[in-house]
C-alpha cells in the first residue's frame, strides 16, 4: 500500500533546505526502509534454504531458465520505465505513454512467470506448508510479485490517468513518473538479488 | 496538483543519460545476466568460485542499475547515503544472523 | 474530557474550525500532535490501571484476586499498551506539536500522511485491545516468544489480535517517520544547519530513523507468525526444520532500537529543559548529537543481550556483551554533559526542572543496572527475574515518562497559553518520584533474590513478601500522583494563569511566535545564525556567533496570504479501510479484500484531492 | 510551596540510604530459598566472583555521578541576585576524559566476563549426564541407567553433574539459584549445563521454570537434593525395586490406579502396566518432599487436595483437562477412593 501524498502547504517560492523534492526524498527513505523489509526475507530464505525436514528441496524444483527468462523481461521493464520518464520529460507524451504501458504490460509478463514458477512448484509437491524452504521461498518471492503487482497497477493509474487532461503528464510534472521509476528499479534490482541468492547460489549441487 | 515542496527546476538536462545510452546500459545488464545462466551450465567451477562470481555479478548488475536507472550518480549524495544505510544494515543483519546460524559454514 | 479537547483545539485551531469534523479532518501538525497527547494519555492510564492489578494480585503470597489466565493477558497488555500505545505515540504527539516550530516551518512536509499515522495508531489500538472482548488479550508477553504462540499452545485468536494490531501500528510509526524525516531534512529555516537544529529535533531526526529501518524487520516477524499460525507456514515449528530463536533474533533485532525509540526523545526534552532552567546552554551540544547518532546504530548490534541464556554458544555471547557494554559510553557521555550543563548556571527548580532531574537521576541507576547484566555470567542469574524489570522500569518509568512529563509541563504553555499549576506540579512530581522508588527500588532486590518475571502468584517462605507489599504500596502512591496529575491539566486548561509567548525565558524558535501559535505558526520564516536563534535574539551581546551586519529582518506575510493545506478526510478513510482490513484477517483471511477495497477506494480518492483552494484545472 | 523546595536535597540523600539498607538483606539464603548470591558450586561461585566486581564498580559509579548531580543541583540553585551565568558551550579535554575513564572501566568489567564466560561454558567430559525433559509445568529426569523420576532431582554430591536439556512442548528455563544459572530448553535444540557441588552442601535447593510457558508457569518449579554418595546409591537402588504395596488400603490404591486411568499417563518403576509417559514419573513418589512439581509439602492433606481438583492448583494443568476422573462423571472418584490411591501413592518408598 503505497502511501504518499502529493500535496505540500503551498507557502509561495519557499526552496527545500536540501534543494531536493519532498516526495523525492521520501521515496528514497521509504526505499531505504524496504531494504531492511526484504533484507529480513532473505535472511530468512538463506537460514531456512537447506534446513527442511522433508519435502522437495532448492536443487530439485528450482528452474534456472524460466528465471532468467523472467529477469531478462524485468531488466527490460526497467529500460522501458527509463525511456518512459526520460520521454515525459522531453515532453514527448505519446512515446511516453507507449513506454509506461510497455513498463506495465512487461511487469504483468513477469508476473505471469511466477505464477507459472508457483503453480510448477504446487504441483511437484512444494507448497508454501511442506517445509521450511517452501515457507520461507514462497514468502520471499510471494512478497516481491506483491510488490511488483503493486508497481502494475501504479503504471497504469499514471497511463490511465495520463488521458484525464488533454496534455497528458507534462513535463514539469514528470516527477510523478520518476518517483514510480525509483520504486520500479528498486524492485527490479531486489529481484537481481533474489535471482543470484535465491535461485543461482541456492541450486547449486 | 501543485506542491510548493517542488524544487527550484533541476538542472539536470545537461548530464542527463540519454536514451541511446539507456539502451546500452540495458544490453549490458543482459549480456551480465546471459554471462551468468552461461556459467552456471559448466561443471568444472566449484561451489566456491560459483558464488563469488555470482556474488560479484549481482553487485555489479546491483551498482549499474542504482548509478544510473535510478540516477544516483546524478542526484543529491543524500538519496546515497540513504540506500547506503539501508542497505549496510540489511547486509549486517544478514550476515550476523547467517553466522549465528551457522551457515556460512 | 470534551471541553478540555474543545478548549485545546479551540487555542490551536483558526477561531472558525471547532467541532468534531474538523478534528476528524485536520491535517495541521499542532492539532494532529493535541490527538496523539490525549490518545496517549488516556492509554497510559489505561496501562497504569493494568500494572496496578498486577501489583493488586503480587502484593501477597498465594492471592487468588486475579487468575493465571487473566493475569497473563494482564502483564502482556501492560507492556504493549505502556510501549505502543503510551510512550511511542507521546513521543509522537511532542514531534508533531514541535518539530516544525522548532525548526522555523508553516507545517510537516506530508500533513495528511501525518493525520494518517494518528488514525492508524487509533484504529490500531483499538483492534489490539477490541481482544479483551473478543475472546482475550494476547497473553504471551509483549515479546510473545515462539513456540509458546503456535496454534497449538495458543489456540483462539488473541495471538492474531497480537500481530495485526502490532502490524497496524507499525504501519503508522513508518509513515510518521517517513514524514519527519523529510519535515526535518527538507524545511529547515534558513540558516538552521543541522549543527544548528535544537537537540529535540535532532533525536527526533535519529528517532525517525530508527523507526525507518527497524519497523521493517518487525513486519517480517509478524508477517511470520501470521502465516505460520493461518496456513501452517513451519517458521517457528522445530520438527519441520523452523527454529523458534528465530522469532527471538527478528524481534530483539527490532526491540533494542524499539527501547532507544523510547528513550531518545525523553532525552531530546531534557536536554531542551536543562539548559532553559540552568540559563546556560547545553554543554557539549556537538557531543550530545554524536552520542544520540551512536547510540542509534550501535543499537542495530547488541540484540542477543535478551538471548544469552538460549545457548548462542560463548563467542556470540561474548561478542554481544562487548558490542553492549559499548552502548554505555555514548549514554555516559550524555549524562556527564548533562550535570555539566548544570554547573555553573542558575538552576531554577520548577516542575519541568523537577521531572528532568529526576529523569537523569533514575536514567542513571536504571543504566548502571542494565550495565550489569550487560555480562552474560551475571545475566544467566539475573535474566527473567524482577531485576531486569527493574531495570527496564528504571529506563522506562524513571527515564521516558519522567522526561516527558517534564515536557507536558515545559510546552503546555505554548500549546494552550495557559501555565500548569506549580504546586500541584511539585507534589504531583514528588508523588512520581518517591513512589517510582518505593515500587521499582525493591524490584532489584527481589530479583536478586530470584522472584522470575510474569509469575501470577508466589507461596510463603518465598522471602518474597515484604518487597512485594512494598511495590504494592509504591503503586498506590503512584496512582495518587496521576489522579494529581489530571486534576492540574483540567484546573490548569480552565483557569491556568495566562503565560504569554515565552514564560520560561527559554531559546529556541517556538518561544519566539504567541502561545497557541496562530495555525500558520510564522507569519515571517526567521533566519537563524546559531544554535539558539531565540536566546541570541534576547540577548545579542552573549550570542557566541553573530549575525552579520548586513543582515535582514525576514519579511512578514500577510496571514490572509498564507495559504494552509485543506482539511482531507482521506486519511481516516484509508487508515479505517486498512485496520478493517487487518480485523477481518482474524475473521477471516478471505474477507479482507473488503478493507483492502476501502483502502484502494481511499488513496486513489487521496491522490486526487485537490491540494489548495487555487489550483482548478 | 517554597518549603518543599529546600528540603528536597535531604529528601534525595535520605531516599538514597533507605534504598541501600534493604540490600544486605536479601543475602541469607534460608529465609529465601531462590536467592542469587549465596553459591553452593562452582559455577555458582565463579558468577558470585563476578558478581562482587560488577556491583562493587556500579554503586562506586552511582554514588559518584549522583552525588556529582546532587552537588551541582545544591550548589547552582538560583539565588535572587543572579545574573545570567557563563555561557560555557562545551570542553573537549572534559568530553574526551568521560569517554575514556567509562571505556576503560568497562574493560575492567569485559575482560572478567568475558573470563568466566569461557570457564563455565562447556560441560566437562566426567560429568554424570542426567537428561532433563521440561513439559508444561513439571520437569522431567532420566538418569545415566534408564531411571526416571519428576521433579525431585537427586545428585550426588562428591561429582560433577550435567545436564541436557529438551523440552517436550514451549520453551522453559532451568534454574536453580544456588546451584547455577539459568539456562533456557528450545524446541529442536539440546542445550547443557553442568556445575559441581561445593563439599558440605548436602541439601534441598528450590529451582523455578524462568522463561514464561502459559497458565501454569508460576507453579513449575522443581527441588534439585544434592545426597552424599550413600545416601544417592541408596536412593538409585530405590528406585529399580520399589517396596510393594503395603497395607489393604494401599492394595485397593494400586488396583484404582489402574482402573482409573491412571496408568495411561503416568509410570510407576516395578509396574508393568503403568508406562504412560505423558504425566510425571511417580516411581518413589511416597519418598518424595514435595508434590504438584514442587509447589505444595507432601503430605496427605495437599495430596487428598490435590487429587480432588488439580485445576485449583496448578490452573490450566492437563490432568484436570482429560484425565477421565475429572471430566468423566461415571468416572468420578469417591472420598475413599482418593483415600486409598493417597495411601497407595505413599506406599512408593
Amino acid at each position: 500500500m503505497a502511501t504518499h501524498s502529493t500535496t505540500a502547504p503551498h507557502t509561495g517560492p519557499l526552496a527545500t533546505t536540501t534543494g531536493l523534492d519532498h516526495r523525492k526524498l521520501l521515496m528514497w527513505t521509504f526505499l531505504a526502509s524496504e531494504c531492511l523489509f526484504f533484507g529480513s526475507l532473505i535472511a530468512t530464505f538463506l537460514l531456512f534454504k537447506d534446513a527442511s525436514v522433508s519435502g522437495p528441496i532448492p536443487q530439485e524444483v528450482l528452474n534456472i531458465p524460466v528465471t532468467s527468462t523472467s529477469t531478462f523481461v524485468l531488466l527490460t521493464s526497467s529500460l522501458s520505465m527509463v525511456l518512459a520518464l526520460a520521454a515525459i520529460q522531453r515532453g514527448d507524451i505519446v512515446s511516453g505513454r507507449v513506454w509506461i504501458l510497455a513498463t506495465a504490460v512487461l511487469g504483468a509478463t513477469f508476473l505471469g512467470f511466477q505464477v507459472f514458477e508457483f503453480k510448477e512448484f504446487i504441483d511437484e509437491g512444494l507448497k508454501p506448508s511442506t517445509n521450511v524452504f517452501g515457507a520461507s521461498f514462497f514468502t520471499l518471492t510471494g512478497f516481491h510479485g506483491a510488490h511488483v503487482a503493486v508497481g502494475v497497477i501504479w503504471l497504469m493509474s499514471l497511463f490511465i490517468f495520463s488521458f484525464k487532461s488533454k496534455d497528458g503528464i507534462p513535463a514539469s510534472k514528470s516527477l510523478d513518473v520518476e518517483l514510480c521509476g525509483l520504486y520500479w528499479h528498486f524492485v527490479d534490482i531486489v529481484w537481481v538479488v533474489i535471482f543470484t541468492v535465491v535461485y543461482l547460489i541456492s541450486s547449486l549441487e | 496538483m501543485a506542491n510548493s515542496g517542488q524544487a527550484p527546476e533541476e538542472h539536470h538536462d545537461s548530464d542527463h543519460p540519454s536514451p541511446a545510452r539507456y539502451i546500452q546500459i540495458a544490453v549490458i545488464l543482459t549480456l551480465i545476466t546471459a554471462f551468468e545462466v552461461a556459467i552456471y551450465y559448466v561443471e568444472s567451477i566449484s561451489k566456491e568460485a560459483f558464488i563469488i562470481i555470482f556474488v560479484g555479478m549481482g553487485i555489479i548488475k546491483f551498482i549499474i542499475v542504482a548509478m544510473f536507472y535510478m540516477h544516483l550518480k546524478f542526484d543529491h549524495r543524500l538519496f546515497t547515503w540513504l540506500l547506503l544505510a539501508g542497505l549496510t544494515l540489511a547486509i549486517f543483519a544478514i550476515v550476523t544472523l547467517g553466522t549465528l546460524f551457522r551457515i556460512f559454514t | 474530557m470534551a471541553s478540555a479537547v474543545g478548549a485545546i483545539g479551540a487555542a490551536g485551531a483558526a477561531p472558525s474550525e471547532s467541532g468534531v469534523w474538523s478534528w476528524i479532518t485536520t491535517v495541521d501538525h499542532k492539532r494532529i500532535g493535541v490527538l496523539y497527547g490525549v490518545s496517549a494519555i488516556l492509554f497510559f492510564l489505561l496501562g497504569g490501571s493494568e500494572a496496578f492489578l498486577i501489583r493488586m494480585q503480587l502484593a501477597s503470597a498465594d492471592a487468588d484476586l486475579i487468575s493465571s489466565g487473566v493475569f497473563s493477558q494482564l502483564f502482556t497488555m501492560h507492556a504493549l499498551t505502556m510501549v505502543f500505545l503510551a510512550i511511542m505515540p507521546l513521543g509522537a504527539a511532542f514531534f508533531n506539536f514541535l518539530i516544525p516550530l522548532q525548526i522555523g516551518a508553516r507545517d510537516v512536509a506530508f500533513p495528511r500522511l501525518n493525520a494518517l499515522s494518528y488514525w492508524l495508531f487509533l484504529f490500531g489500538a483499538i483492534l489490539l485491545n477490541s481482544s479483551f472482548v473478543f475472546g482475550g488479550a494476547p497473553d504471551a508477553g509483549w515479546f510473545a516468544y515462539a513456540n509458546l504462540t503456535s496454534t497449538t499452545y495458543s489456540p483462539g485468536d488473541s495471538m492474531d489480535f497480537f500481530t495485526l494490531g502490532l502490524l497496524v501500528l507499525g504501519v503508522s510509526s513508518l509513515a510518521a517517520a517517513l514524514n519527519f524525516v523529510v519535515t526535518i531534512l527538507n524545511m529547515r529555516a534558513p540558516g538552521m544547519t543541522l549543527m544548528r537544529m535544537p537537540v529535540f529535533t535532532w533525536m527526533a531526526l535519529i528517532v525517525s530513523f530508527l523507526l525507518v529501518f527497524a519497523l521493517p524487520i518487525l513486519t517480517v516477524g509478524l508477517v511470520e507468525l501470521l502465516l505460520w499460525r493461518f496456513f501452517d507456514m513451519p517458521f517457528f515449528s522445530a520438527e519441520f526444520g523452523g527454529d523458534p530463536l528465530l522469532w527471538q533474533h527478528v524481534f530483539w533485532l527490532f526491540g533494542h532500537p524499539e527501547v532507544y525509540i523510547l528513550i531518545l526523545p525523553a532525552m531530546g526534552i531534557v536536554s531542551e529543559i536543562l539548559p532553559t532552567f540552568s540559563k546556560k546552554p547545553l554543554f557539549g551540544y556537538t557531543a550530545v548529537v554524536f552520542a544520540g547518532v551512536a547510540i542509534a546504530f550501535m543499537g542495530f548490534a547488541v540484540w542477543a543481550h535478551h538471548m544469552f541464556t538460549v545457548g548462542l554458544g560463548p563467542v556470540a555471547i561474548a561478542a554481544f556483551s562487548a558490542s553492549t557494554m559499548l552502548i554505555a559510553v555514548p549514554t555516559g557521555i550524555k549524562i556527564f554533559n548533562w550535570i555539566f550543563t548544570l554547573w555553573g548556571g542558575s538552576l531554577d527548580l520548577r516542575t519541568p526542572m523537577l521531572f528532568s532531574l529526576g529523569f537523569v537521576s533514575l536514567f542513571i541507576i536504571g543504566g548502571l543496572s542494565g550495565v550489569m547484566h550487560a555480562s552474560p555470567p551475571l545475566d544467566r542469574q539475573q535474566q527473567d527475574t524482577y531485576f531486569i524489570v527493574a531495570h527496564l522500569h528504571y529506563v522506562l518509568f524513571g527515564g521516558s515518562i519522567m522526561g516527558l512529563m517534564a515536557g507536558i509541563y515545559f510546552w503546555f504553555p505554548k500549546l494552550t497559553g495557559r501555565m500548569m499549576g506549580e504546586g500541584l506540579g511539585v507534589i504531583h512530581f514528588w508523588l512520581m518520584f518517591i513512589g517510582m522508588n518505593v515500587t521499582f527500588g525493591p524490584m532489584h532486590l527481589v530479583g536478586i533474590m530470584g522472584m522470575p518475571r510474569r509469575i501470577y502468584t508466589y507461596s510463603e517462605g518465598s522471602g518474597w513478601e515484604f518487597m512485594n507489599q512494598l511495590e504494592s504500596v509504591g503503586a498506590i502512591i503512584l496512582a495518587i500522583g496521576l489522579i494529581i496529575f489530571a486534576v492540574n491539566i483540567f484546573r490548569s486548561l480552565r483557569s491556568g494563569e495566562v503565560a504569554g509567548d515565552d514564560p520560561w525565558d527559554a531559546r529556541t524558535l517556538e518561544w519566539s511566535i504567541s502561545s497557541p501559535p496562530p495555525v500558520y505558526n510564522f507569519d515571517a520564516i526567521p533566519v537563524v545564525y546559531s544554535k539558539e536563534p531565540f536566546w541570541d535574539q534576547k540577548h545579542p551581546e552573549l550570542a557566541h556567533d553573530k549575525p552579520p551586519a548586513d543582515a535582514v529582518a525576514p519579511v512578514a506575510e500577510d496571514p490572509a496570504s498564507i495559504h494552509m493545506p485543506n482539511p482531507s478526510y482521506w486519511p481516516i478513510i484509508v487508515a479505517f479501510g486498512a485496520s478493517l482490513m487487518a480485523g477481518l484477517v482474524i475473521v477471516n483471511p478471505y474477507l479482507a479484500f473488503i478493507g483492502g477495497a476501502i483502502t484502494m477506494m481511499g488513496v486513489y480518492g487521496w491522490i486526487f484531492e485537490p491540494a489548495g483552494p487555487e489550483e482548478h484545472h | 510551596m517554597a518549603n518543599l523546595k529546600n528540603i528536597r536535597p535531604k529528601a534525595l540523600l535520605g531516599l538514597l540510604a533507605i534504598a541501600l539498607l534493604p540490600i544486605l538483606a536479601a543475602c541469607s539464603s534460608t529465609d529465601n530459598p531462590l536467592t542469587t548470591i549465596s553459591p553452593k558450586s562452582d559455577v555458582a561461585d565463579d558468577i558470585q566472583q563476578l558478581y562482587k566486581i560488577i556491583f562493587v564498580i556500579a554503586m562506586v559509579v552511582f554514588i559518584v555521578v549522583e552525588t556529582l548531580l546532587l552537588y551541582a543541583v545544591i550548589k547552582f540553585r538560583r539565588r535572587p541576585n543572579d545574573g545570567i551565568p557563563k555561557q560555557v558551550h562545551g570542553n573537549t579535554v572534559m568530553e574526551i576524559t568521560w569517554t575514556i575513564i567509562p571505556a576503560l572501566i568497562l574493560v575492567a568489567i569485559a575482560v572478567p566476563t568475558w573470563i568466566t564466560i569461557f570457564e563455565i561454558d562447556d560441560v566437562p567430559d566426567d560429568a554424570y549426564m542426567i537428561e532433563i525433559v521440561g513439559h508444561q509445568w513439571w520437569w522431567e529426569a532420566t538418569y545415566p541407567d534408564g531411571q526416571v523420576t519428576a521433579n525431585e532431582i537427586h545428585v550426588p554430591s562428591d561429582r560433577t553433574i550435567g545436564f541436557t536439556l529438551d523440552t517436550a512442548d514451549v520453551l522453559h528455563s532451568f534454574w536453580i539459584p544456588q546451584l547455577f544459572g539459568k539456562q533456557d530448553l528450545i524446541p529442536g535444540r539440546t542445550n547443557t549445563l553442568w556445575f559441581t557441588p561445593n563439599p558440605g552442601t548436602e541439601g534441598r535447593y528450590l529451582g523455578q521454570c524462568v522463561e514464561f510457558c502459559g497458565a501454569s508457569h508460576a507453579n513449575m518449579r522443581l527441588e534439585m537434593i544434592v545426597d552424599s554418595p550413600a545416601d544417592f546409591a541408596a536412593w538409585t537402588s530405590g528406585l529399580e525395586s520399589p517396596a510393594p504395596a503395603a497395607t489393604a488400603l494401599a492394595a485397593t490404591g494400586y488396583d484404582l490406579f489402574a482402573s482409573k486411568g491412571c496408568v495411561a499417563c503416568h509410570t510407576i518403576s516395578g509396574r508393568n502396566d503403568a508406562i504412560g509417559i505423558i504425566g510425571p514419573n511417580l516411581s518413589l513418589f511416597g519418598s518424595r518432599l514435595t508434590l504438584g512439581s514442587a509447589t505444595l509439602d507432601n503430605n496427605t492433606v495437599n495430596l487428598t487436595a490435590w487429587l480432588q481438583d488439580p485445576e485449583d492448583i496448578k490452573p490450566g494443568n492437563i490432568m484436570s483437562k482429560s484425565a477421565p476422573i475429572y471430566n468423566n462423571p461415571g468416572l468420578a472418584m469417591a472420598d475413599t477412593e482418593i483415600d486409598a490411591l493417597v495411601a497407595y501413592l505413599q506406599s512408593l518408598k
